[in-house]
Parts: C-alpha cells; structure tokens; sequence
C-alpha cells in the first residue's frame, strides 16, 4: 500500500487507505469526500467516464493543495488520491480525507481541498455518452480560468 | 529540444501523447501562435502551458531541454 | 451485513459499509463523517472511551434526522452509524454518510445531521482518563437543551 | 408498573440499568420530584424524560405499561 499523502492511481480506491493515511491520536475528526461516477448529469445518460492525468505535476498540485489546506487550518492533515483511466458508473473518482482536532475545519478543508481540485490539477474527464463522446473541463461545467490562468496562489478561495 | 506534452482534446488531435519541437527561444505566447499553425490546435485560448511541471506566464521563454505541456480546461474531482 | 441506514452496534465500523448504503447510480458526491477517539482534549489525556446507547430510542431519532436531512436536501440519501462499548483511541464511534446529486449539499447535509446527534440521539460518552472517569455530555461540551428540552423538531438548526 | 430504564451516570447511582415503579397517574414534573427524594439522584433538572421512545414534556401523564427513560444531556458523535 502506498503512503503517498498524494497520489494518482489506475486502480480502484479505498476509503479504508486514505483515511488511515490520515488518522491520528491528536484528532476526533475526519471528514470524507467521495465522487463518484453519476449517471445522469442534466437529464443526460452517462455510459461511463474516462480520466486522464498528468501526473507527476498532478501530484505537484495535490501537494500544493495540502500545503494551503495545512496553512489554513493549522494542526490538519489531509490525503487526496484520484483515479485515472475508464470508471463505471458509481465507481469512486476520487477521496478527499481530512483529519483536523475540531469537527468544523475537516468539513471546509475538504470542501476547500475540493474546489481547488477543480481549478489547478491537470487532470481531465472524458463523457462516454449513447450518442458520443468529449473531453469537457469547459463552460460545459464552470467558466475555466477566470482570471486567465489557474488561481495557483490560492488567493480567491475563501 | 523541447518536448510538448499532449493530453485529452490535443492528445486526440494530434494522434500522439508527445511531440518534439525545436523553439527554444519563443515566449509561451509565442508559443501558441506557432502551435495554433503548426497543428491547427483549436481552443489554445483556454489552454494553459507548462513548463517543468509550473504552470507558466505568457511572457516566460522556453528553454532547451525543457518538458511543456498544454493544460486545457481541468475537469478532475 | 446490516442494512439499516440508521445503525447502533458494539462491533467496529466499516467506512466501505455505511457509505456503500449511500451509493446510488443517480448520486456525484458522498461526504463521510468520521468521529474517531481523540487522545488529548483541552490538554487532558483520555486513555478510551465507553459509549452506552437506549438503543432502540436512538435509532428512532437517528431515522428522525435522516427524515430532516431528506427533507432539506431533496434527493440526498444519508446513513448513520453509531458504536457503543468500550473504544481505543482513534477507534471510530460514528459514521456519517451522504450522498446526494451535487457537492456542496452533501456536505451541508453532514453537518447538520452531526450536530442534531449531538442534540437528541440518546448516547452518553463516559471519558477514562489517568486520574478518574466521567460520564460526559453537560456543561464540558456545550450547555445541554438550551430550551429545556431537546430540540425535536429541529426548526433551530438551520 | 412502569418500567423506569436507567443510563450513564444514573445507572452507576442507581447500580441498577431499570426499576419498576407503581407511579402511573404523576406528570413527568411530578415524576422528577418524586425521583429526587425516592433515589437521591442529582442533576434531574437537566434530565429530559423519555416515554416509550419519545421525548416528553413536563406536563405528560405516566401511564400504567408505559417504558420511561430518564435522558441525561446526550455525548454521542
């Protein structure tokens, strides 16, 4: 098993890895997030997903990520890994786990960790529909980059 | 030489994930002009460069021996 | 394996279990709750932990939030684990899990559902430390039924 | 009879996890009262009552077959 805090994997995930990378005695609390491949996005029947990654930097942006997470919220530790390659419907993309000593910080660093996933780790999602396929990352989901270029200081998060 | 690295949407234009090029020199701006000719590239306007694992400036110049990659809209998570 | 969504049990709990009870093909984002036994709290070293529970009225108020849940968050489908026994430390003692067709929601929702446990679930946490033990659950942690009674209904937590 | 379940810090009082009590007819006040002085215990006031698996109010009337639970301030989570 691997001890990356940070990590880009082809194979399933486990719940039960990322958060005993984070479980600590000095913490009471972990919060979890798990995406999951969703069938339907807007009516739309999804097939199943495909991702890809650059990943030696996205690893770089995750460590990036967990080095704002710990600045934030001092005494938090936190693990991310995210699948690549074909998911089926319902399979985990991606976990999120937080450990911080109070319950209120493990829910907004995820929930931080999260969108800043979305904004600054080079990783992409392909839709596999009935009728066709596509790399989306555009407006298909969120105006991209708004200021140009990745928020990679972090400064508008929050 | 500078090697360009090509994911999703590139990676499936161009037909390979890596191609060699020889720009040292050119700014990253000036990099998606030529990309935009050379490979008839759509959407370069949205996409970010790379350089060395960085996310790079439009004003920063490339160098020998450097890893680029285009960076299209992410959509991890 | 138990499939109650609301769950009291004296054996250890599994992550992969309650959230696999939240997984539904229709759902993107599930977000986990985890309480585990903290070593230090305000300095004071707890050497385990013993939770009793009026199992069957517990359950009864742990459906009653999931009702509360699913009527905040329409669409979103939540499970509740709680452990009662004696716990190490980092043992788990409860599980919360949401699922629900978008992010921010999901983790809404496990906020909410975690402070109405800390409200009117029936469960009584007895700390053991190096000089004494305690049955906890009044002015060490919050001041109790600030109302006089537990706030059933739930109208206060929004 | 009524069948009184006791938890936490009023079963280690009480050395006991239930009592039967032929009080049918007291409100949960009452009750409260009369357990203060029938078993010394402390803290009632913070103590809700549940009855058969429900929260009480103060001004509900015991009945005979009813299942009372005394409810200290709860620690669960």
């Amino acid at each position: 098993m691997s001890e990356r805090l940070f990590d880009i994997q082809d194979t399933p995930l486990s719940m039960e890895e990322v958060v005993r990378k984070v479980t600590r005695r000095e913490c009471g609390a972990i919060a979890t997030f798990i995406g999951t491949v969703r069938e339907l996005t807007h009516g739309k029947r999804t097939l199943k997903l495909e991702y890809q990654a650059y990943k030696p930097m996205a690893i770089k942006m995750l460590e990036q990520i967990g080095q704002e997470v710990e600045e934030k919220w001092p005494g938090s530790t936190i693990a991310i890994t995210h699948r690549v390659g074909t998911l089926d419907i319902t399979e985990i993309a991606v976990i999120i786990a937080v450990s911080t000593p109070h319950r209120k910080a493990a829910y907004e660093a995820n929930e931080y960790a999260m969108e800043r996933i979305k904004q600054i780790v080079p990783i992409w999602k392909k839709e596999f529909w009935e009728d066709g396929t596509k790399w989306v990352g555009d407006q298909l989901e969120q105006t991209p980059y708004p200021k140009g270029k990745p928020d990679v200081k972090g400064e508008d998060n929050d | 030489m500078i090697r360009l690295l090509l994911f999703a949407e590139f990676q499936e234009q161009a037909g390979t994930d890596q191609v060699e090029i020889d720009q040292a020199g050119l700014t990253v701006a000036e990099l998606k002009s030529w990309l935009k000719q050379e490979y008839r590239f759509t959407s370069l306007d949205q996409t970010m460069i790379a350089i060395n694992e960085t996310y790079a400036n439009e004003t920063d110049v490339l160098k020998d021996g450097d890893v680029i990659a285009l960076i299209p809209p992410v959509s991890g998570g």
